[in-house]
């Protein structure tokens, strides 16, 4: 499988762990990614509140020449990233007038023939793959494996299922899509309230103070919904999840995951070639925690299997002796 | 973050249908909207205020009415200068213009070395080939904006009765 | 020859103002085939009608053309003189020079000019109109009523008390419908069980109704007068006639747990069950679906897994091998009463609808119906009448209900308002505080729409009495939090975002029509609006016809609908009826479609457009008797006249009487030259 | 052109344009006096041919009028028409007939106003457009009322009657 890949600037940035693992799960699972030559910004935050045509055109530059290097699909693993090119894409094909206007603006020559991937769309179609690579259905090869034990939230954020008419590839209330992702690793989703609500988004820099209030409820719900972790598509959201939890005084923290990062964990990947470093919620503490309960889960096991072959022997012993 | 917002989602719509701009654009609120679309999402009459709220904040700027409160007025003008001179967006770049713009010359220095630490803030931006292009597909858009904003004062020129015209048309390219 | 008598009437100044009603009949008097033509100040006062019959007797005329108003004002009053004076009624014809001449015009020469036009044509239809006998037909003056809830009950109780024969049929286990669910009604308070069951058991014990319960409609055929409804009895596994209604089957059935309907999924049943203890008739039936012995059998079982019930039944009434039958019934009129069900807010929905995601899709366990609360609140209910709620059987003490769930929420696809939603939440909030004193009820509603008896003091009271506090706005989440159910919405009249941590949440869900609607609505070939409740023939004018004659509606079926204005339809319904049975035989418009047999090429073009289903087929033989062939033929009961088929028939085989081909013509060729 | 008063037939249901009309009347609506109304059950009842025949017959427009879809007294016949005449459109262009001569609008029984406007705005278009004579001229030099054909062409073998009228009265009413 190839894909164009179109990174977005955080991910050469602030998320650098997600394009690490994004790239290292990839590989394992033999999809090509190529990176769309001389990529420029989709506007994400910012465009559509000032120029509902550059809100338009910056991501349809992007589609353009992912277009003219021939290919049909594009991953866009950041949500913003995801959701304006989506948009621009799905605006170009609905608003009267764009079809000409945009490569008017653009001054290159635009379709619109490709279609925007998001990184949930495509790690679930991928479920069933995943799930065989590791052998998770397999139960004994795949037990005391320490993801058997992670709790965790799917956080879906706004941008990945809103606007429902141009997102869409999953219920806009109550997707279920990360949560087959988090079932293919082995691991577990919890129920939880707090999927699709805003963490704050953009004002991570100029309103902290609502970032904090509203990233924190998200990580309330999740502790109290029994996760472990709280798993990202969104780098905004990870980094209002992750950078600004060090303002709230959490004991203990919680980790925030980016979903290729559980994915590449599940893989086998060693934790270095996912960024896990990267993290200001340190994630070795959860890692430890796992393995424990994972080993506390296999003794456990084993003395379960001991006493029933011990209770098994008895009994064949007895009727031995009865006979 | 409604919550937050003197006139919430709801009023702004209302204050929209009745065209009182004054309210409207003298007030933080607009600037308050995180684009999040739970509003739009909930609806029950399809009128999604994710959109108008988008058209009106685009109509408060070509009347003029400003960009909003200093800092989030700080962030975006800092976030789309940023594209214009690289083509792509350095968070370096974006956190130094903003703090440029805002004033808040000290907010979250302290967490720069950890930043550093991890690799997070690469201080070259890198500079896409396509630079110029991105400058033309801004003054393009700005060119149109402008003729959108004459178009707009010749129908502010004229003596209107009743109800401004749908925010979201009159913006539209 | 035709001798056409043409009576100009100045009505007063109404047409003599703008048009010369002298020049009219002289110019008209020269037409040919015109015999006798006059004009008079009013003619349809007696004098003037009196000249209208001497007119005939003395210039023995074919054809009467009265130039005067519309034909909607005064045709009945001028084909009943003529019939008097001894021709054909249908030998009649208005020309409207009044309302589509002299009042729309004010030049006198123009409009004089248009009346002698207007007179002209009709004088050439009346030259082609031939005499027309009255169709009649006769009537089975007994009524079918589908659904027993109480709009179908009552329907039926006036139809039998009137002094006719009615057959009830009802598609579930028992009649009762809604109603006998309900724990108290709005807006007095009264038991609904108290008042409805009296009325289920004389409906049952009534002479004159035939009941027919776990039944529903086949097929329709026929038409006004002349109904022949097949009846499918569906499967009981109970002979009827045997069955004492002890409950001994109930007692020994090992199926214990399977959701009960009645309870609206609150309470349990077992698989061969009477749907509650007040049923009518008190014959229980078995869910095959559920049975154990069924299951067995669906698998391919060798031996039968089950058959407690059978042993346990001392009558021997228990029959498994018995499958669903079909009665016909023929009747003279229709009341549709099949009711409504409430919108479901779960992921699964019908094309068009949405469900509510933001409110868990319905499956936080304490947030329930408003259907679901009658049952908590009833005393008949799973917990007796105690305030408990379903996740563990604790009483909540904050109770959020919310307003418009589904209704007025075009974006999940429902439009309309449910109606009944004020009234029965307000009911609920007191309902709940007359059990727990100490509790909190919050209503989240958009608008209260409170119009009827004593409704709006209703709402008052539950909130100025009991203490019900209203909150105008909409709940935008509702989700479990830990124990307790969290609501969040917004308060627009202070402006605020409210969050209430609830233990139970009602949701006043929309009031939907039942399923499968639209089948029976295409086998009565009644229309039905975008959301499936049937439509009246008219909003203002005839709220309980349809269009299809002989057929009507009561209750929620046609829109969301309360259990007074349900029993007024009802009853008018039933007046409908009883006035149909008041004659032996039914008159009908002759202007009907008939087919020349001899020209038609059984293309049947006609069946295909025919909104009445009035085309059938007829064999065509050859010289030996052979069927060689079909054509059309319009059965004369069923047509209304519209003449779709006649515009269509590729060989003008079809003529619609007294608007044929030959006539339109004459009219259009009276007009050359003018 | 300014004289010339165009001659328009109106074919239109019973149940709502006529009743429509009517309440134009009651209402005291005053409007041109160029539109003579044929009566019909149903728009479901109109045959092309009729439409043909009245321009044939000299007129100079036609409209056609009905229930609002939908609105139907029987249902569905309105459909049935709408159907027709979109074909028909096509026909009429085919004939030489330009499709602005004919005015296919809805008319409730509650939209007097919009009836006299139908009327108002049909006469005058037509009335810019100038008399539909080039269907005359390729029948021949005799006017149309003066055909003595009449009765031939007058399909399904039309009586005596009708076929005399037009031939023998063209004077009175012009």
């Amino acid at each position: 499988m190839t894909l164009a890949y179109y990174p977005g600037c955080s991910m050469h940035g602030t998320s650098r762990e997600y394009d690490e693992s994004l790239r290292a799960v990839a590989a394992t699972l033999e999809i090509e990614l190529r990176e769309i030559d001389d990529w420029s910004c989709c506007g994400a935050s910012s465009a559509h509140i000032a120029d509902h045509l550059l809100a338009v055109a910056l991501p349809a530059r992007n589609l353009a020449l992912a277009e003219a290097q021939g290919a049909s699909e594009v991953l866009a693993p950041c949500a913003a990233c995801y959701n304006r090119l989506s948009g621009a894409a799905h605006a170009v094909a609905d608003e009267p007038g764009l079809a000409t206007k945009v490569p008017e603006v653009l001054g290159r020559p635009f379709t619109n023939s490709v279609q925007v991937t998001s990184i949930v769309e495509l790690l679930q179609g991928l479920a069933p793959a995943i799930e065989e690579r590791i052998g998770r259905l397999d139960r004994r090869r795949w037990r005391g494996n320490p993801l058997e034990q992670l709790n965790i939230a799917a956080y879906w954020g706004c941008l990945l299922v809103r606007p429902a008419a141009t997102t869409g590839f999953d219920d806009a209330e109550q997707p279920t899509g990360m949560d087959d992702v988090i079932r293919a690793c082995g691991a577990n989703p919890v129920k939880w309230n707090m999927a699709v609500e805003c963490c704050g988004g953009a004002f991570s820099v100029s309103r902290t103070s609502s970032v904090l209030r509203l990233s924190r409820a998200i990580i309330d719900d999740a502790r109290a919904s029994g996760a472990d972790a709280i798993l990202a598509a969104c780098p905004m959201c990870h980094g209002n999840l992750d950078f600004r939890q060090s303002a709230m005084n959490l004991d203990p923290p919680m980790p925030v995951l980016y979903i290729t990062q559980l994915v590449g964990l599940a893989l086998g990947l060693p934790p270095e070639r996912l960024g896990f470093a990267r993290h200001f919620v340190d994630t070795q503490p959860l890692f430890t925690q796992l393995a424990q309960k994972a080993d506390t889960a296999a003794a456990e096991a084993a003395e379960a299997a001991a006493a029933k072959a011990a209770k098994a022997a008895a009994k064949t012993a007895a009727k031995a002796g009865v006979s | 973050m409604g919550g937050e917002m003197t006139l919430p989602p709801h009023d702004l719509m209302r204050y929209a249908i009745a065209g009182d701009r004054e309210r409207l654009f003298n007030d933080d609120s607009l600037w308050l909207c995180l684009t999040c679309e739970t509003c739009s999402a909930r609806c029950p009459n399809d009128v999604d205020p994710a959109r108008v709220i988008d058209a009106l904040r685009e109509l408060a700027a070509l009347e003029g009415a400003g960009h909003g409160p200093r800092n989030v007025a700080a962030f975006h003008k800092s976030f789309l200068e940023q594209i214009r001179m690289t083509g792509r967006l350095s968070e370096v770049g974006l956190i130094m213009q903003y703090k440029m713009r805002s004033g808040a010359l000290f907010q979250d220095v302290a967490v720069v070395p950890a930043m550093l630490e991890r690799g997070k803030l690469p201080l070259v931006p890198s500079r896409i080939r396509g630079h110029a292009e991105i400058k033309s597909i801004m003054a393009a858009c700005a060119r149109e904006q402008a003729l959108a904003a004459e178009a707009l004062a010749a129908t502010a020129d004229a003596p209107t009765a009743g109800p401004a015209p749908d925010a979201d048309s009159e913006v539209a390219p | 020859m035709s001798r056409i008598g043409v009576f100009v009437c100045h009505c007063g100044e109404n047409i003599g103002r703008t048009v010369d009603c002298a020049a009219v009949a002289d110019a008209l008097r020269e037409h040919p085939g015109v015999a006798h033509a006059e004009d008079y100040k009013y003619m349809c006062s007696d004098p003037g009608q009196q000249l209208i019959k001497k007119a005939i007797a003395d210039d023995h005329l074919t054809g009467v053309v009265v130039c005067a108003c519309s034909p909607h004002m005064h045709e009945k009053t001028f084909r009943r003189a003529a019939e008097q004076a001894g021709i054909n009624p249908f030998l009649v014809e208005m020309a409207n020079v009044r309302e589509h001449c002299s009042w729309i015009h004010e030049d006198r020469e123009q409009a004089t000019a248009k009346a002698i036009d207007i007179g002209r044509t009709i004088v050439e239809k009346v030259k082609h109109n031939k005499p027309l006998e009255t169709i009649r037909i006769p009537v089975t003056k007994r009524a079918l009523v589908i659904g027993g809830g109480i709009a179908g009950i009552q329907a039926a109780l006036d139809i039998a008390d009137g002094g006719h024969d009615v057959v009830l049929i009802e598609k579930d286990a028992s009649i009762g419908g809604h109603m006998s669910q309900l724990s108290e009604t709005f807006p007095t308070l009264d038991c609904s069980q108290c008042i409805l069951t009296p009325r289920m058991v004389e409906a049952y014990q009534h002479p004159r109704i035939k009941l027919h319960t776990w039944s529903e409609v086949e097929k329709v055929d026929g038409y006004i007068g002349n109904f022949t409804v097949t009846i499918r009895k569906k499967a009981r596994s109970v002979n009827e006639d045997l069955c004492n209604g002890c409950g001994d089957c109930q007692a020994a059935c090992p199926s214990r747990k399977i959701a009960s309907e009645f309870d609206a999924g609150l309470g349990k049943r077992t698989a061969i069950y009477v749907p509650f203890p007040q049923a009518v008739p008190n014959i229980p039936v078995l869910d095959r679906e559920n049975c154990t012995l069924f299951k067995g059998r669906r698998k391919g079982l060798a031996k039968d897994a089950c058959g407690k019930c059978k042993e346990a039944c001392l009558k021997g009434a228990i029959d498994y091998d018995r499958d669903d039958a079909f009665v016909t019934e023929e009747v003279g009129a229709i009341v549709v009463a099949t009711g409504f069900q409430l919108y479901d807010i779960g992921r699964d929905q019908p094309e068009g609808l949405k469900g509510y995601g933001e409110y868990g899709y319905g499956e936080v366990p304490d947030v329930i119906d408003g259907m679901q609360f009658e049952r908590l609140a009833s005393a008949s209910g799973p917990t007796g009448g105690a305030m408990l709620r379903p996740s563990d059987g604790t009483e909540p003490k904050t109770v959020v209900f919310v307003a418009c769930v589904g209704s007025r929420d075009p974006e999940k696809g429902i439009s309309y308002c449910s109606k009944i939603c004020c009234m029965y939440t307000a009911k609920h909030t007191m309902l709940y505080k007359h059990k727990v004193h100490d509790g909190r009820t919050v209503v989240f509603y958009m608008d209260i729409r409170a119009a009827g008896k004593g409704y709006d003091e209703f709402s008052r009271r539950a909130i100025e009495e009991d203490g019900a506090e209203y909150i105008r706005g909409r709940v935008s989440r509702i989700f479990r939090d830990g124990e307790k159910v969290k609501v969040w919405g917004y308060d627009t009249l202070s402006n605020r975002q409210v969050e209430v941590e609830a233990d139970m949440v009602v949701l006043a869900t929309a009031v939907r029509p039942q399923p499968g609607i639209s089948e029976l609505a295409q086998k009565l070939s009644v229309s039905y609006d975008q959301d499936g409740f049937l439509n009246e023939a008219h909003p203002k004018l005839r709220p309980v016809e349809t269009n299809t004659a002989g057929v009507y509606l009561a209750g929620a079926c046609q829109a969301p609908r309360d259990i007074p204005e349900s029993v007024a339809m009802a009853s008018a319904t039933a007046a409908k009826v009883l006035g149909l049975f008041s004659a032996d035989e039914l008159e009908r418009d002759p202007s009907v479609a008939k087919v020349n047999e001899r020209t038609c090429i059984g293309c049947f073009n006609c069946e295909r457009v025919c909104p009445y289903g009035a085309i059938e087929h007829r064999d065509v033989c050859d010289v030996d008797g052979h069927v060689c062939g079909h054509v059309a033929y319009v059965n004369p009961g069923v047509c209304q006249g519209c003449g779709t088929c006649v515009a269509v028939c590729p060989s003008k085989s079809v003529e619609l009487a007294n608007f044929t081909d030959d006539q339109i013509y004459s009219e259009i060729n009276a007009l050359a030259g003018w | 052109m300014a004289d010339f008063e165009p001659r328009i037939t109106a074919f239109v249901c019973n149940w709502c344009t006529y009743t429509g009309a009517d309440l134009a009347g009651t209402s005291r609506l005053h409007m041109a006096s160029n539109v003579r109304i044929i009566r019909l059950p149903c728009t479901g009842r109109i045959d092309h041919m009729f439409i043909v025949k009245a321009f044939e017959r000299g007129a100079d427009g036609v409209i056609v009028s009905g229930c609002h879809p939908a609105d139907c007294h029987y249902t569905a016949g309105n459909y049935h028409a709408r159907r027709r005449f979109g074909v028909f459109r096509e026909l009429l262009s085919f004939l030489g007939i330009d499709p602005k001569r004919v005015t296919f609008s809805w008319v409730s029984a509650s939209e007097g106003g919009k009836w006299a406007d139908v009327v108002n705005s049909t006469v005058e278009r037509v009335r810019t457009m100038g008399p539909f004579d080039s269907y005359h001229g390729l029948v021949g030099a005799a006017s149309p009322a003066d055909d003595p054909f009449a009765s031939f062409e007058t399909p399904a073998g039309a009586t005596g009657d009708s076929a005399a009228a037009p031939a023998s009265h063209t004077g009175g009413a012009s």
